[in-house]
């Protein structure tokens, strides 16, 4: 096992893998740009080492900065948390260089993954399903057009290296798809330094639904069923749960099934998420697959019992997993709210000094958080102030914890979106367990409507 | 009303720079004065507390760092004079801090060495890099914080210059 | 409003360098002061914080209640001298508040009442039991701060006295 | 289903009690003393009720005072919580009188198992087994003498009417027993008003082990395993677990079956705890039944993911246990720490303002405080300012969770029992299980021998 892991993250997910570390009995090392000095990932680590100013790309996203403070404080793992470094296949490859274990698979997968059309062809053959489509990158508007008659529109415009919803048009007439390919192409040179874009079939109001995989080095990867992500506001989740009500367990059996196959074709190893569209009629394609730990991971934790972090770093240390797909079970349901510093209503950044903190307690409830009493949350990073997490015998009764639990929070001096994610609780559609990721776009616009009268709050 | 809620009252009297706040509200009266005379604070050496910050150092670039403990205004204003003329090289990396370009070789500086603009003060490796650090100044060094073979972190100080 | 908390005024006091601080909240009154002139600083040895806390009610019994907002240090003891007129029954139990021995029938007291120690105010009905609130004052009544049938809880306001 | 339930109490388990209300739709009243006006059950109830001066006597203990609340504010239950007036059999009575429900037992049966020698009795008639003794108080020193030559010494006085440690004394030899005997009826007099004692086999180095049952008024009884509560110090507990290491499948399906015809036999309702002392050999002895929720009731609900305080609250609004026993499953390992607000070495109250009040998240851990940045710990009340709960998949996972959570737990301003903990967690019989009543003696004994060195933390 190892002696010492370096923790290449901030907030709470460094405070997420100080937990993990601590129950393994290994030593941490904290870094920290100067805006961070005093986080309590910095006060909680072993050691502490500041890599540079506040802004990301001069701190935790230094490949070179890590890698030293890794080497002066002779940690033997880095583990990247999520977002950040955590799928960058360079930081895994100077790892492999440095002889430092990267927690996380091996940089050949993140790389396939990392390249959407790539991995969408690997997925195919594999057996997963994927949504019908270009097999690459559009390389000729004739061929583009043909195609996107073949699969019936509407169709989507993707860019190969994308994510969070940059490079992406939705086309629904054939006279749209030369504009929309070149503004894609553009979006993605801009977001990626690659203007590759691909098409595939646009499902309209989808479920995302997404599975979590394990793998150790030794052959053996196991699923942890799935997640529903359905509440996104701009490719951004909002809500998250598991298990999806749209899923029965024979279906999660299958698709289950089909991402191990999927895991095992590539190699994959340590964790790992699957993403899904799930059209109205319960089919799925795949979308993309996630070579880090999800920001949603504790849902999954909260109905498995499984440790996650722990198990990533227990695989990253060559270990087997220490227990089979047969033994893991799914008690309950569990919701997660990411908790963001914004204004509820126009979603505006709020960052300042948090005065008064305070979460309640009692069964079922989680809190993941670096925000305490007196604290400051910085405008450098992102938003996101707390996770709180419930698990319940049933969906009702997570939804009823996390609304007593959202009630009785209290965060003094920034706004929160808690009073958003009150309303969504309260949502008949949502109550019903009625999700797609259009949810948010009409849950917005009733709420315009209706002139923001009903606080829920 | 509560302790906090008091407490964000007299923020805003602070922030607003009132003199007085009364407010009365549902069973609750609160009174504020605050004697803001400036003549006072002209005319007499009212006792101030007097927080010197030194300019604070853009990443990586040499800042003033204070050589005493100031104990009045005037030696402060001495002090300030003093400061100016020291610059402090902070490490602009994470890595290993080397005194000299190969074990058993001279140093690059001593304490006392006279150094210009340009010439290489130590080295720091990061990732199997040996990044060489420069002066920025012209002047002589007077101080060496790190031993050498010693990890830096980022903003660390290195060597303090009297510049001319 | 303990101890603790006081301290926590007094030092918000000193934090926000305030000179007059007050505040009334249910039944409780604090006002503090702070000569906090340079000049008097720098001449005299002591630098007093002047605290006034009414004598703290005991359980139900009557305590001054401010009549005015005094706006000078000698306004100020005249108003404390008037404070210590007034008596404010406060209610010894959780229960529900009559004015009336029974429904339809007078109200013990009005405003204007002239009572007499021992006198009965009112009756607090608490399970099923009518509990009768005796005065502990010869005075006037000048204030009911609760209407007939209202639930009343422990140490709230039912009567203002001016005591002779 | 109750529209509004008054709390009878205050701190965390008064919140614990809201929580359980606003999931199940209920709206709470909070009644307060003087010198609880800022705390956080009273912000958080729909409605509160000051009841009196600070002492308890004034306040949380006057029977007319809450229920005049309840009147006042037209709440149709109360639930007394722990501690206070939660085994009232008068305030049972009362509230039975005022058409109001009591969240607990029925007054004969509180006030059957408050006399400690008519439950014993009762416990034996119900094929419980007891520790050989007196059935009744004694009244004759020559059948005390008599009867403790019988039993065996060492033997126990105890109230009849006791707790808490207060008029118990221990005899070893027959010269002893009249002195103890007289010492005992004098403490039981001066705590308790009745100085009856009684007589029973002395346990040396017992491990506590206690059975949680539910029974509705429907004449279903259900029990949810047990609690080791063995590391006590002066009866009072500091750490619970559950499941206890020294109880086998088998066993704690035999005592399950044992307690619930126990409970069957008095027609128990609502929530309880049968205690028992279990010797060397495996052996348990009927000690007393608690009627009423019980401080260390999340572990528990942690291994059972049953909500006790929802259910004593359906069960007291005439609804039929939503489970059968078959369907009580036991998942991993709980352990509660209860955390005082006193010194760590002396055991000396440490009432106060804390300043900074921060307890760290992650998989497995539940909080239960009323205490937060900024707030009073006030010197009125007991000292307990939070219970920090963990699960983990097995017993060593629990103990390095609880660990991690609680060097990571930030409370200044006032010294907490957390170093004490720590060094608990640390000892190698705590770790190797090896638990009994006498733990904490001989605890205490080596550390002092030790002369305070190697603190934990």
């Amino acid at each position: 096992m190892f002696k010492k892991i370096l923790i290449a993250n901030r907030g709470e997910v460094a405070l997420r893998v100080i937990f993990a570390c601590r129950e393994l009995g290994i030593k941490t090392v904290a870094v920290y740009s100067e805006a961070d000095e005093n986080s309590l990932h910095v006060r909680f680590a072993d050691e502490d080492v500041c890599i540079g100013p506040p802004r990301s790309a001069d701190s935790y996203l230094n490949v070179p900065a890590v890698i030293s403070a890794a080497e002066i404080t002779g940690a033997d793992a880095i583990h990247p948390g999520y977002g950040f470094l955590s799928e960058s296949a360079y930081l895994a490859e100077v790892c492999e260089a440095c002889h430092i274990r990267f927690i996380g698979p091996d940089p050949q997968v993140i790389r396939l993954m990392g390249d959407k059309a790539r991995a969408r062809r690997v997925m195919r053959k594999a057996g997963v399903p994927i949504l019908p489509g270009s097999d690459g990158p559009i390389d000729n508007e004739d061929r583009a057009l043909k195609l996107a008659k073949d699969i019936g529109y509407p169709v989507i415009v993707k860019a190969t290296a994308g994510g969070g919803g940059r490079g992406m048009r939705v086309v629904r007439a054939p006279a749209e798809l030369s504009h929309a390919v070149k503004t894609a192409q553009r979006e993605a040179e801009a977001a990626f330094g690659v203007a590759d874009v691909y098409i595939e079939k646009y499902v309209e109001s989808p479920r995302h639904i997404e599975f979590q995989v394990l793998g150790d080095h030794h052959g053996n990867v196991v699923h942890l069923g799935e997640r529903e992500c359905s509440i996104q506001r701009r490719h951004q989740k909002l809500v998250e749960e598991s298990p999806s009500v749209a899923l029965s367990e024979k279906v999660r059996r299958k698709m289950g099934g089909i991402v191990i196959d999927a895991a095992k074709a590539v190699q994959y190893t340590n964790a790992g998420t699957f993403e899904f569209l799930m059209d109205a009629d319960g089919r799925f394609y795949f979308m993309e697959a996630n070579t880090r730990l999800q920001v949603e991971h504790p849902v999954t934790e909260m109905v498995t019992g499984v440790d996650i972090v722990k198990e990533q770093i227990r695989i990253a240390a060559g270990e087997r997993l220490s227990f089979k797909q047969s033994e893991v079970t799914f008690t309950g349901h569990s919701i997660e709210c990411r908790i963001n510093a914004e204004d509820p209503d126009t979603f505006v950044p709020s960052p300042g000094v948090i005065h008064v903190f305070s979460v309640p307690g009692g069964p079922g409830v989680r809190v993941e958080t670096m925000a305490h009493s007196d604290c400051t949350i910085s405008p450098y990073y992102d938003s996101l102030i707390a996770k709180i997490i419930v698990h319940g015998r049933d969906r009702p009764e997570a939804i009823a914890r996390m609304r007593r639990t959202l009630e009785m929070t209290v965060v003094e001096g920034i706004k929160t979106s808690i009073p958003m994610h009150l309303r969504i609780l309260n949502d008949p559609d949502f109550v019903a367990g009625k999700l797609s990721t259009s949810f948010m776009e009409r849950f917005l616009k009733r709420r315009e409507a209706s002139g923001r009268l009903a606080e829920a709050v | 009303m509560d302790l906090d809620q008091i407490k964000q009252i007299l923020d805003l009297v602070r922030e607003h720079e009132l003199s007085e706040f009364e407010i009365e509200h549902e069973g609750l009266r609160l009174k504020v004065r605050k004697d803001a005379n400036g003549a006072h604070v002209a005319t007499l050496p009212a006792p101030v507390s007097a927080v010197i910050i030194p300019p604070v150092a853009a990443a990586a670039v040499p800042a003033a760092t204070p050589v005493a403990a100031p104990g009045s205004a005037a030696e402060a204003q001495e002090a300030a004079v003093a400061d100016m003329e020291l610059a402090v090289v902070k490490s602009p990396i994470v890595g290993t801090f080397y005194r000299s370009p190969e074990p058993g070789a001279a140093s690059f500086v001593e304490v006392g060495s006279t150094v210009k603009k340009g010439q290489v003060l130590c080295i720091i490796e990061a990732m199997k890099l040996m990044n060489e650090i420069d002066s920025e100044h012209d002047g002589e060094i007077v101080n060496i914080y790190v031993e050498n073979g010693q990890p830096v972190q980022y903003g660390e100080r290195l060597f303090a210059i009297r510049t001319r």
